[in-house]
């Protein structure tokens, strides 16, 4: 029996800088053994704890698809201001060979099964986007693209300088087969892109709710403002989905930290549809 | 004891007096436990609530810390026996609690049973102060002549030998379960978060080890010396019994010895830890 | 073989610092247990740092500051005075030996007495023996 | 198989059971009696109401290291805490403690992912129960009202009971049989007037009654999830907790724990150790965002998570009813009240 | 996981004698996230400091360690190396390995292991230090001089000599201060206003000097570089724009009121200028003895003003200045010698005190120079008293310094004045400064009688028919031994210099500290005499203590160039390594506000925690010790470095 609290080994391969000001970057690591590999099989929307010895365990959404194959990458921001978070700072200061360990897949993915054949709608804010990356991937995959509808991406931040995968977003713009609205609050001289926020966006864009899934993403501010505006366009509850943020330890259900009501964010969630949520307490 | 029940009454009947005046929004006090030896802190903000409160020899939760939760600018009624009222005083002088905020209704406790040992609490336990040092209303007879030092309990330990002393408070600290019963149940403890919740530095193991243990009690009565009150509070709340009164007593006398003020007695007063005379002499550090 | 303390200190910049600092241009020996740490004023000193100090196996503290009254910054160590002063005692109190733990004010100008101080300190520390009550044991 | 000793040669039974193993036994000290693991026979006790603790640490150790490391040049050294092999006993647990593992073992090992610790150590402790007879319930019980009687065989491997200057042991599973059978040397059989003398007092245990309270799971799960937007209601509550963690560390049903990175100089470890939702910090988050940070929502968490969300995953309420959450806390919050006012609204 | 390089220093012998150095090296190159180890015979040398430079940038370093010297020695030297290696110099640490291992001790395995030991705390330490710039701010140009005696107008004449400019604020209605009160000077015995009343007038002439009399500082804000200074000017009832200075109103003025000028010994008008060489040459209205504001009748002077200068109803004014820099000069009060009631003053007419016999003296004085006295008499016999209130455990401890040398001076110009005898009764006679002790020696020959022992008391009870009608002076003559009685007309009483009344007052509207005798107190006593624990304020003159006029005109031009150090920059860097609060810490006890010796914490009540103006941070760390939440984070020294250094140190 694998015991679910030790961690796997895993190496970092590539790190890059997303944003300008260094407090985001994208970590890709590789299995050190080839079993664990295997062992590891995820979906989009499911996340792992990134064990770093000396310093602990934090939760992090997986940010790469299943669809791309031999690694893993997880986005980590740097946490807490003045005090910094341990793991993450200590991540951040770690460069290509350095190793660490990882526990996961944990959480429930984007329900997959429910999402295919209807037209997706994903809505992502700042560097909250990762899963979200992780599903579009997924779903631009030659093998599963079919599967799916339309799909539609509206993805916002502060400045320009802080869009995560920027490159990645570009090469999405190229392709006809979805159609991608990049998003600044505030643009600067460079920028030519849209301005304006998420939620203002996704009301102008006004995506038809026939048939359509919401996938939404994003501070807490981005989320309070955004949902109304796709109950407006007439997404019923079932069909607008979101990922939800609590502190974690085990990640399995057991240390009982991260619970909404009966429902434990790391085992039942993170993924939830709004209908769900509203049927839980308002605990989060 | 008739005594209690005469102090009942006019609490209860202070309380209504105020609760109707409009004068305090909400008088702290005790009210019924699921049994009669073990009233609960009660919040009675209507006329009718104070129907409820009870006062008797059970009653010697140290409700000052509750206090901290009342938002300042509103009017609070609280009973305050000897020691609950040097705390008063104490945060006060902190900046913690404004005088004008608080109606302090005054009870000269004598005779208060502990409720787990049943034994009466005195100046072993406590610092044996019965009147209140600061109050408005005076819910009943002050009581003079003169009680044992609370340092008496201390001699015991102090003509121990230093390895002996050194067992003994291993001995209790390690039972430490960390439930943190202490920090919370001490008024003066307001710190949120306290120093044991910090991640940088870390200055104490999470993880209740013996060495954290040991580090989380030193640091907190340095952060009580000169500012306990002596109420007992922590030591009665603690699911182990570890006597941390005694720790708190020991230092208390040292900062009336060093710095020549005892915490909570006066408003005008500095506390000590954050204060110093030209007089202060290297004689301390002896 | 005999038993060679590890001492630590913790010495303001300006005065005792400086004051080991002479203690050394004057070449003036003195044991080598004491392992000194600089902070800007010994009112910087957290009694937690002392009590640390003693339970990653330190056998002596020694803190060392400006004669009180010549702070650097005027008043720091009249407040480091009564921290520590408490702090002393609750070592003492908890069980600790009150000679593992020495307060000194020690100035820029005094390099022989810092030598004296550490020598001396070293010597009671020898004579206390290893200190095993707030050592946190480890294995490795 | 009911055996017997006398009472008198309690210290050499323990002796032998040290032998085979750790024991875990009530231990009596100035401050009360708890569940310690035994060094001396002498110091075992049978004269006690019930432990200060619940014996829960005996499976879920108040901390424990999951890995060691060291830290050095380039990439720490790990090596993964073994599991537990040794057989274990747990001489003396009452009936609603007993049944606490029993709860336990649904979050532990019931929900998808087992936890190893957890169940390595069930696997390996034999229970000996130790029912209540002829003894007055303390005022603050209520284990009745959960439908845990006095004399409640779950969750026990053996059953002890004294009859005068005897000890009577019944197996009540292999795992207790086997035992029995290994220590059979100390053993004398049981006469049919001790079998009599047994199913009487079980029968007279059975018949204590606590303070009682119809709490149906079902009906008390929607009751609190009705409740949960009532804040007056929890406020009112919580009106005097100072959300401290004494009743979730008395308690034998509470979980919660953490994991932290202990280091001292190069060498760590990772360990989990109890933690209590009550505290503060409990679900602190790193950007400062704390869902639960008002002293009412912790407790209402306490509550809802043994009388509503426990239910809710797993049919059943997580408490006993000892009592000791009530004995224990500092501001004597009675948590049985809590529910019984619950069930008026 | 951070790249550390550490580089050991063989400083020639003097490390490598008794350190092992190589041995060192070999440790250091083992420990955790140290990529590089080097050694060097000396590091501070260039070739060193190259070594240093290239390997930053070779391993791209992000931490370096230097094992070599005192951080006192060349901490600054391993900055700079590595900010020109694009290293934040603050990721530098420094590990005393000389005056700490190799100079103290003569076992090389001690001094190995210690360096050992030294080497890993500063390396547990390096892993956790961050980054720094220290933050550059505006300095405003301007200086204030607070007090126009003679050490503000020097201050602010040096200042105004370089151009910048100095406001000075008096509050009486000229500057001059008790110097002007002079007649001489000692020793020379030079006349006081010669020397002053050309600096005086410099003041007035100076375009860079703007003058504000009559005016008192009201309150003060900001930090150094950035002082927003209010001064409140007091109404004067004369418009001084307007006012020619004619003096037509002063001789016209039917009041009269008392002379402060000349020591109460005089009277003066009720409008006045308070004396002849008056700077400026402006009179006020002292309202407290004008007819007019006292009766509602008379404006004679607003009838004789051709220039309409008067104005009754002027009020209070209030002005904001802005200021880089600020000199406090505010000089002295003279003892009040009426509570000492043994000797007399105020109840025998004929016991003077110093000032008064100052004006005594002067040809432009109440009595036009002649020593007579309130009688019109003139004194046949004159006892000077030293040490009134000074050198006494009963009131000051302290010695003011110039009582010897003006009681001398009086006595050669009571000789030269009057025939009458003169005697000087004095502690001891104390004659340090360039040529008192000549002045001294000189008064010697002059027939002046000098008893050593200091004055019991002065009383009209007389003994005998010859101390019929005089004031007897008693005496213990230590000297020898014997108790005498003198009888004299006239006593002079010489008391102590103090501190202003209102000393504490400006020491807290500048966040002053004052010493146990109320004189402002010094940063240093030796090395930083004329500064302040308030950076940007410094003191001049005998507001610090007392002083005769060289040390108090040295001081003031030493205090000008520190405030011209400070205002000469445009901009002015702060200390990089201050404290800073972490809000989500701060538990609201106000611990750092109570004992900050520079106010830095302060409360902000609305969002319930503390904050720091690090302008005023000197980063002692005094405040991150007292915070019982450690949310006080003191840059460089942070609790988790200090306490890995402690690790590091305690490893080995």
């Amino acid at each position: 029996m694998q015991n679910p609290y030790i961690p796997m080994p895993v190496e970092i391969i590539k790190v890059v800088s997303e944003v300008d000001t260094n407090e985001i970057k994208t970590f890709r690591l590789a299995f050190v053994n080839k079993e664990d590999e295997n062992n590891f099989q995820y979906l989009p929307g499911q996340f792992a704890e990134l064990s770093i010895y000396g310093k602990g365990e934090s939760p992090i959404g997986i940010a790469s698809s299943p669809t791309e194959k031999g690694y893993l990458e997880f986005t980590v921001q740097r946490a807490g201001t003045a005090v910094p978070g341990l793991v993450t700072t200590a991540l951040h200061d770690m460069t290509e060979g350095a190793r660490l360990g990882i526990r996961g897949p944990l959480g429930n993915p984007w329900p997959i099964e429910f999402l295919e054949g209807k037209n997706i709608v994903v809505v992502g804010g700042g560097f909250a986007f990762t899963t979200l990356r992780s599903l579009v991937n997924y779903m631009l995959h030659e093998d599963n693209r079919k599967r799916f509808g339309n799909i539609s991406v509206v993805y916002g931040a502060r400045n320009p300088g802080l869009l995560c995968y920027k490159g990645e977003l570009g090469s999405w713009c190229q392709r006809n087969d979805l159609n991608v609205c990049v998003t600044v609050d505030k643009g600067d001289a460079a920028w030519e892109g849209k301005e304006g926020f998420v939620p203002t966006i996704c009301k102008d864009a006004a995506p038809s709710s026939e048939n359509a899934v919401a996938v939404i993403c994003g501070p807490p501010i981005m989320i309070k403002y955004t949902l109304p505006v796709f109950i407006g366009l007439g997404f019923s509850k079932e069909n607008i989905l979101t990922s939800l943020e609590m502190r974690m330890k085990c990640g399995i259900g057991k240390c009982g930290r991260c619970n909404v009501g009966s429902k434990y964010v790391c085992k039942d969630g993170p993924v939830f549809s709004m209908a769900e949520l509203d049927r839980l307490p308002r605990d989060f | 004891m008739t005594a209690f029940k005469e102090i009942e009454k006019k609490l209860i009947q202070q309380a209504k007096e105020l609760l109707e005046r409009g004068e305090v929004a909400q008088v702290i006090a005790y009210g019924r436990g699921y049994d009669d030896q073990h009233p609960m802190p009660y919040v009675a903000k209507t006329v009718a609530d104070a129907d409820n409160l009870v006062f008797n020899e059970f009653c010697t939760f140290n409700l000052v810390g509750y206090l901290m939760r009342c938002p300042p600018g509103i009017k609070v009624a609280i009973v305050v026996k000897g020691a609950d009222s040097r705390a008063v005083v104490q945060l006060i002088q902190e900046a913690k609690l404004r005088r004008e905020d608080l109606v302090l209704l005054g009870i000269p406790a004598s005779g208060m049973v502990d409720q787990k040992t049943g034994k009466i609490i005195d100046a072993q336990t406590t610092g044996g102060q019965i009147n209140p040092v600061l109050c408005d209303y005076l819910l009943g007879e002050e009581k003079y002549g003169r009680t044992e030092s609370p340092y008496q309990v201390l001699k015991p330990l102090e003509v121990m030998g230093k390895d002996d002393r050194w067992q003994f408070w291993q001995n209790e600290l390690s039972r430490c379960l960390r439930c943190f019963a202490c920090r919370k149940a001490c008024p003066m403890c307001y710190c949120d978060p306290c120093f044991m919740d910090q991640s940088r530095p870390r200055w104490a193991d999470k993880s209740p080890t013996a060495e954290g243990s040991i580090m989380y009690h030193l640091t907190r009565f340095y952060h009580l010396a000169g500012r306990c009150i002596d109420c007992g509070n922590c030591s009665r709340s603690c699911p182990v019994d570890i006597p941390l009164y005694l720790f708190h007593k020991k230092l208390a006398q040292d900062c009336e010895e060093m710095f020549g003020q005892a915490a909570g007695m006066r408003i005008e007063d500095k506390p000590v830890m954050v204060d110093f005379r030209v007089e202060d002499t290297d004689e301390m550090l002896k | 073989m005999d038993f060679e303390p590890k001492i630590l200190g913790i010495a303001c910049n300006w005065c005792t610092y400086t004051g080991a600092d002479l203690a050394g241009t004057t070449r003036l020996k003195y044991p080598q247990n004491l392992r000194m740490v600089r902070v800007m004023c010994s009112s910087r000193i957290n009694p937690s740092f002392v009590f640390r100090a003693f339970q990653l196996g330190a056998d002596g503290v020694l803190i060392g500051g400006c004669h009180p009254g010549d702070c650097h910054y005027g008043t720091g160590n009249m407040y480091a005075r009564r921290r520590l002063a408490i702090t002393k005692k609750i070592l003492e109190f908890a069980g600790l030996e009150p000679g593992r733990f020495r307060v000194e004010w020690i100035s820029a100008s005094e390099g022989n007495r810092f030598a004296e101080v550490v020598t001396e300190f070293t010597a009671a520390v020898k004579g206390l023996g290893p200190q095993t009550k707030l050592k946190v044991s480890h294995d490795g | 198989m009911l055996k017997k000793i006398e009472q008198g040669k309690l210290s050499e039974l323990v002796t032998a059971l040290i032998d085979q193993g750790p024991l875990y036994a009530p231990v009596r000290d100035d401050r009360g009696v708890n569940f310690q693991s035994i060094r001396s026979p002498l110091a075992v006790t049978l004269d006690f109401y019930n432990s200060v603790l619940s014996p829960k640490a005996v499976f879920f150790p108040q901390s424990e290291d999951l890995i060691s490391y060291r830290l050095g040049r380039g990439e720490p050294t790990a090596k993964t805490t073994p599991l537990p092999t040794a057989q274990t006993i747990l001489l003396g647990v009452r009936p609603p403690d007993a049944y606490s593992f029993f709860l336990m073992d649904e979050l532990f090992l019931g929900s998808g992912i087992v936890d190893p610790y957890w169940q390595s150590r069930r696997d390996l402790t034999v229970v000996i129960g130790y029912p209540f007879i002829n003894q007055t319930p303390d005022a603050v019980d209520f284990y009745s009202s959960l439908g845990i009687s006095a004399t409640d065989t779950r969750g026990s491997d053996i059953f002890l009971i004294k009859k005068n200057g005897e000890l009577l042991f019944k197996g009540l599973t292999e795992k207790g049989n086997a035992l029995l059978a290994k220590q059979a040397a100390l053993f004398t059989e049981a006469t049919g007037d001790d079998e009599q003398y047994y199913l009487a007092a079980l029968a007279q245990g059975a018949a204590i009654v606590t303070r009682n309270l119809d709490c149906d799971p079902k009906r008390t799960a929607s009751k609190l999830e009705n409740l949960f937007a009532d804040t007056a209601f929890w406020e009112q509550m919580a009106a005097a907790c100072i959300s401290c963690g004494t009743c979730t560390f008395v308690c034998p049903t509470c979980h919660c724990f953490d994991i932290a990175d202990e280091n001292i100089f190069r060498d760590g470890a990772r360990r989990r150790f109890w933690d209590a939702c009550m505290f503060t910090d409990f679900t602190l988050e790193a950007s400062g965002h704390n869902p639960r940070s008002r002293v009412y929502q912790r407790l209402r968490q306490k509550v809802c998570h043994k009388y509503s969300y426990y239910i809710r995953n797993f049919g059943v309420i997580s408490c006993v009813g000892c009592g000791r959450c009530t004995r224990s806390c500092p501001v004597n919050i009675d948590i049985f009240t809590i529910i019984a006012e619950a069930m008026k609204k | 996981m951070s790249r550390i390089g550490v580089f050991v220093c063989h400083c020639g012998m003097n490390i490598a004698k008794t350190v092992r150095v190589n041995e060192t090296v070999e440790f250091a190159r083992d420990l955790p996230e140290v990529v590089v180890a080097e050694e060097y015979r000396f590091v501070c040398s260039t070739p060193g400091q190259e070594l240093i430079f290239n390997d930053i940038k070779k391993y791209n370093l992000d931490r370096v360690i230097v094992a070599a010297c005192s951080p006192l020695m060349h901490e600054k030297t391993f900055r700079k190396v590595s900010e020109a290696a694009g290293l934040n110099q603050y990721l530098v640490t420094i590990v005393n390995i000389r005056e700490q291992c190799s100079w103290v001790t003569e076992d090389e395995d001690e001094a190995t292991s210690k360096a050992k030991a030294l080497i890993n705390g500063a390396v547990y330490r390096a892993r956790l230090l961050a980054p720094l710039s220290s933050r550059v701010i505006d300095v405003h140009p301007d200086v204030v001089v607070i007090g126009g005696g003679i050490a503000g107008i020097q201050a602010a004449l040096e200042i105004a000599a370089v151009n910048r400019n100095v406001y000075l604020i008096e509050r009486t209605p000229s500057i001059g201060g008790h110097m002007a009160q002079f007649d001489k000077t000692f020793p020379t015995l030079d006349c006081s206003a010669c020397i002053l009343t050309p600096k005086m007038d410099a003041v007035l002439q100076n375009p860079m000097i703007e003058l504000l009399t009559y005016s008192e500082v009201a309150e003060v804000k900001g930090y150094v570089g950035n002082f927003d200074i209010k001064v409140k000017h007091k109404a004067t009832c004369v418009n001084h724009k307007k006012c020619n200075g004619c003096q037509a109103c002063v001789e016209k003025c039917p009041a009269r009121g008392i002379s402060e000028f000349d020591e109460g010994l005089n009277k003066r008008k009720a409008i006045y200028i308070p004396f002849a060489q008056a700077v400026p040459q402006k009179p006020v209205i002292d309202r407290e003895s004008c007819t007019y504001f006292l009766k509602g009748k008379c404006r004679l002077c607003e009838k004789v003003c051709e220039q309409g200068a008067i104005d009754y109803d002027q009020e209070d004014t209030f002005r904001e200045i802005k200021a880089g820099a600020i000199i406090v000069a505010t000089g002295y009060d003279l003892m009040d010698t009426k509570p000492l009631v043994q000797y007399g003053y105020g109840k025998y007419p004929g016991v003077y005190h110093a000032l008064e016999m100052e004006r005594l003296f002067n040809s432009a004085g109440p009595t036009g120079g002649k020593v007579v006295m309130r009688d019109g008499s003139e004194p046949q016999s004159v006892a000077i008293l030293h040490c009134i209130g000074s050198r006494d455990k009963n009131h000051h401890e302290y010695c003011s310094r110039v009582c010897c040398m003006y009681s001398l001076k009086f006595a050669h110009l009571l000789k030269e004045k009057t025939k009458g005898d003169v005697y000087q009764l004095y502690i001891d006679m104390r004659a340090g400064g360039k040529g008192y002790e000549e002045f001294y020696n000189r008064l010697l020959e002059e027939d002046v009688k000098f008893i050593r022992g200091k004055a019991a008391c002065v009383t009209d009870r007389t003994k005998n028919p010859e101390e019929a009608g005089k004031l007897i002076v008693e005496v213990d003559d230590t000297l020898t031994g014997k108790f005498t009685r003198i009888p004299v007309d006239m006593v002079v009483l010489s008391p102590a210099m103090t501190a202003r009344k209102d000393a504490k007052e400006m020491a807290r509207l500048l966040n002053l500290s004052t010493d146990k005798n109320g004189f402002f107190l010094e940063r240093h006593p030796k090395l930083a005499p004329l500064s302040t624990m308030t950076d940007g304020v410094f003191i001049a003159g005998t507001c610090q203590s007392p002083k005769d006029i060289p040390d108090t005109v040295a001081q003031a031009t030493g205090a000008a160039a520190e405030a011209l150090v400070v205002v000469m920059k445009e901009k002015m860097e702060l200390e990089a390594t201050t404290a800073f609060v972490n809000a989500a810490a701060c538990c609201a006890c106000q611990n750092c506000v109570k004992v900050c010796p520079y106010g830095a914490p302060f409360f902000n009540a609305e969002k319930n925690v503390a904050e720091i103006n690090e302008a005023l941070c000197k980063g002692c760390g005094l405040c991150a010790a007292a915070c019982p939440t450690s949310a006080i984070i003191t840059r460089h020294f942070t609790n988790d470095q200090i306490m890995a250094e402690m690790e590091g140190l305690m490893e080995f």
